[in-house]
């Protein structure tokens, strides 16, 4: 079932939208291209790229305050696009962004930098259905502090109860670490409850924003997130940047976790300070055109707006739903109270990976395996799914080649 | 590239119902095959008698129609054959996956049609290592290697 | 004095060359850019840019091996563009070459995962002219693993001898970290002579080339280095991606550092195991357009030869040190053997921001500060100095406008 | 923007020979200030009498003409300020230097001068922190802090 939340937004025109979007406009084999693997990474209008271009072209040096008008430049637009993030995600100031390279980065610098403030038996609660970048950094980062891993299962319908975690919680739960959406089934967590639980059992909330914040509004105040992760390949944005809100004051108190230039205060040859956040957390030098694009990405769908966004992938999933449904032989996983743009299906008899290579040859870009989440995998039962994943210019049309591909397959592979 | 010339009948066949699936307890040599990408994964059993010559072979698994019906003809294939005509067979398969020229190679009219079945991949460049998998994992097993994955294979 | 290296190749067309670069083509206030920061970042050119936007627009998708077109095309370019790196360097294979988000990155994975291979009281020998990035997160590792860090000083000439290398390695030392090329004064540092030391007391050579490989040609093997750091953004290519070259029976040998998606074999709630070399090291999605970026910039400096580059720099080089000899009050930091395409200058009474300021009125782009390599400014007993680096488009008469922006700043402070 | 307004013959002064520089002994009031992106440094010394006074004030460090000059200038301004002017010093300048309107201080005719010639950083917005680094360690000396530096200051 999609989303109960009614969204008031004009709707998207994704006419026009398309336009913005040439590699849209491609032919895969002899079928036009239905690009249906945005929780992979989804793809870039021109206004980004144009915008990483004319940086480059014109303002392009590296940043840090250098002395000379390109570098003023340069830093100013890289601190703005901190800025535009920070706006973006609701949180009240631009130090508590940190620029990271992509998601999973961002969980390893948690997982280092807040689990080295844990004591030794300190328990970490992880959900069932995360992403391998929520999960494989807290495994590595118990190794190293000794803390605990405890899991929180997922329910039959495959969402997260707040009273399971209500349980779960004990007086040595320091972090509970949750996916906002899967990305595998697109459930939607309710964060707001789990965070009110975390806090006050006296835990930090670490969210996995990777797949919602492309697909809702998101404000860090209101979820009640001390951490949120994003990374703009998912948003619109170029390839090699993240971000990791935090709030200020935990910032305050987290060594860093990389160490190198622009991240000290002073170096001597045996030892060195540390600058205040986020700079303390960016060691080198930062991925600054991406930044300047991952800002004009956050720009466009601003523009569109996130409910509009939202209401659009809403009704893209109920007709892929209610065809599903309708479809012999398919399974689709999962039936959260509240799911965001994503959906994944098994066929009886046909492996993801077949379904995939068949798919493809009607011009439909989809995924097929375990997605990183493994243990989300082996909970369902299933080696691999078929997933699905809508974005901001996929259009209903494309749901009926979906339609027609899946029968398609079925015939080959002469399923009932 | 038609999809239907890599989803034949022959494999469709192999894949829905592969021969030889079963554990073999007698076996003599037993390898672990494993995709990280798309995690299929297979054991092969191999039973070889004292002149080197495998008697028999089975395996079981989960993964695509590819990978099972690839492994499914290997262990038809295998049977009867020398140590070395089975390292002979693994190469000759490699090239002919990966659409490289191939090696000759005398077969029988049964065994050319399985591996020219399964040779369809070589127009799906990113299948190549469903095919190959149960390949790798023989290679593995003759060279008394307990896993391997396709990692850089 | 610059190189005594007499490099045969034709020179370099800096009429040509500049109209690939429109970033130059512009006035800081009203005078023509003279862009002399290149030790800091050096600019692209559009075949960078079209390389990158070419790839958005056709192929883009996220990549390990999805199994439809996109996926397929943008996981062969970014496997492509790791081999163009591993050629570029020298290495045998291109699985031993990590993507990384930059240098910086590069150093604190070698820290970490080789630290890691060490034992307590193991040492670690590194320079005393390195820039921050290949010693912070050997003083952090040292804290971790309970390593011994030990400098070698540099000479009275600013270059390191291989002697002095030489005695200090120990039966304990473990690792010694050096730079190809000073990133302050330039110094090409004999790399072959202390990694044949190194080798022969059993340790590993790791070195910095983040300023060698923009300025000659590199060869891992013929260096002796058994990891070998580059950064994108130096060499002419996008920001947000680096490389390290690992050996590869060495690499095999490390645990990872970063979790998450892609580097994992088989993950489990509470356990993972890892992927082959480079995957085990490369957690997440990886900086796939920055990628293509980078081969591209790689093409066009090979294409251009990069002994020819050398030689161009040389050339600058001598016309500015012949400029700064004439001139009173200048002092230009450290005299090695062989120098490239970089130099450091104090002036008495005028303070490197002062002059920075001033030379940027000249519309020249330089860097003054201590260039994160304070241990190196420590030992020089300067505050700060005025960073001048030479890139492939740089020209004669653009050393001209510094001399007389020099005299300017003279003029304006009253120094002789 | 011609750099020659930003280094008046009154900064070049300062700069040159910077009054107060030394050390105080008696001082009730210590800080330090850091700027960590381009590595000045400097230590002001105040001392205050039980009214409240600053009786006097002197510095140390290294930096650019700016910098420099700003600390000089500074500690001559605040010569018999009261704790509470000297806060109200603090918020005037760094509005002057970040080019915010200023909120209205009454100056004399040299104080005015000396104020004027440091507010020609406005136009150079990185430079900024280098005139304002002797005001916040002011701010953080009156506030009984011993260390500050001009990150998001
Ligand atoms: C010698 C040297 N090493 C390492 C680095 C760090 O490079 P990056 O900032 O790209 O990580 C730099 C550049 O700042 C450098 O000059
Ligand atoms: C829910 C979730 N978390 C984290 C990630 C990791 O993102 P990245 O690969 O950009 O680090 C992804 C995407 O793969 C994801 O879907």
């Amino acid at each position: 079932m999609a989303s109960p939340v009614r969204h008031i937004a004009a709707p998207l025109n994704t006419l026009a939208i398309r336009r913005d979007f040439p590699v849209l406009q491609q032919d895969i084999g002899a079928c036009p291209l239905v690009y249906f693997d945005n929780a992979a990474s989804s793809q870039r209008p021109t206004a980004v790229l144009k915008a990483m271009d004319d940086f480059y072209q014109h303002d392009y040096a590296n940043i840090h305050r250098g002395v000379h008008t390109l570098s003023q430049r340069a830093t100013d637009a890289f601190e703005a696009a901190r800025a535009r993030v920070a706006r973006f995600l609701g949180a009240q100031r631009a130090e508590e962004i940190i620029i990271t390279k992509n998601a999973t980065e961002a969980f390893n610098l948690l997982a280092n930098s807040l689990g080295g403030l844990l004591q030794q038996g300190d328990e970490v609660l992880v959900s069932e259905l995360e992403h391998h970048a929520n999960l494989v950094p807290w495994q590595m980062a118990a190794q190293r502090y000794g803390l605990t891993l405890q899991k929180i299962p997922i329910t039959e319908t495959g969402t997260i109860d707040p009273d399971d975690v209500r349980r779960r919680l004990t007086s040595r739960t320091k972090i509970v670490a949750v996916a906002h959406v899967s990305n595998v089934m697109g459930t939607v967590v309710p964060i707001r409850e789990i965070s009110q639980l975390a806090h006050a059992a006296g835990a930090w909330m670490v969210v996995d924003g990777a797949q919602a914040a492309p697909r809702m509004a998101v404000n860090v105040a209101q979820l009640g997130a001390d951490f949120y992760v994003v990374t703009g390949h998912k948003l619109y944005g170029p390839s090699g940047i993240g971000a990791l809100y935090g709030r200020h004051d935990l910032l305050q108190k987290m060594p860093p976790w990389q160490g190198g230039g622009n991240m000290i205060s002073e170096v001597f040859f045996d030892h060195s300070t540390w600058r205040e956040p986020p700079f303390r957390f960016e060691a080198g030098t930062p991925p600054i055109a991406e930044a300047i694009g991952f800002a004009a990405a956050l720009d466009y769908l601003s523009a569109l707006s996130l409910d509009a966004v939202a209401a659009h992938e809403d009704m893209l999933l109920q007709k892929a739903e209610a065809m599903l449904r309708t479809m012999s032989s398919v399974r689709v996983l999962g039936a959260p109270p509240h799911r965001a743009g994503i959906l994944s299906l098994v066929m009886d008899d046909i492996h993801a990976h077949d379904l995939g290579t068949i798919l493809d040859q009607h011009g439909i870009a989809v995924r097929a395996g375990h997605h990183c989440a493994q243990p989300l995998m082996q909970r369902m039962g299933v080696p691999a799914t078929l997933r699905v994943s809508f974005g901001l210019y996929n259009t209903p049309d494309e749901i009926d080649v979906l339609e027609n591909a899946l029968h398609d397959a079925k015939k080959i592979f002469g399923v009932a | 590239m038609d999809v239907r010339e890599l989803y034949q009948e022959l494999i469709l066949d192999h894949g829905k119902r592969p021969r030889n699936f079963r554990v073999l307890n007698a076996a003599t040599h037993t390898a672990h095959g494993h995709n990280p990408l798309c995690g299929d994964k297979l054991v092969l059993h191999l039973v070889l008698d004292d002149g080197g010559k495998i008697t028999d072979a089975a395996f079981q698994g989960a993964g695509c129609a590819i990978s099972v019906a690839s492994a499914s003809m290997m262990t038809e294939l295998l049977k009867n054959k020398t140590r070395d005509e089975a390292q002979k067979l693994f190469t000759y398969f490699h090239a002919l996956a990966t659409g490289e020229t191939t090696p000759a190679f005398p077969l029988n009219d049964t065994d050319t049609a399985r591996l020219q079945a399964l040779s369809g991949v070589r127009n799906f460049p990113v299948r190549v290592k469903c095919a190959t998998l149960a390949w790798h994992t023989l290679k593995a097993a003759l060279e008394g290697a307990t896993t391997t994955s396709t990692e850089g294979a």
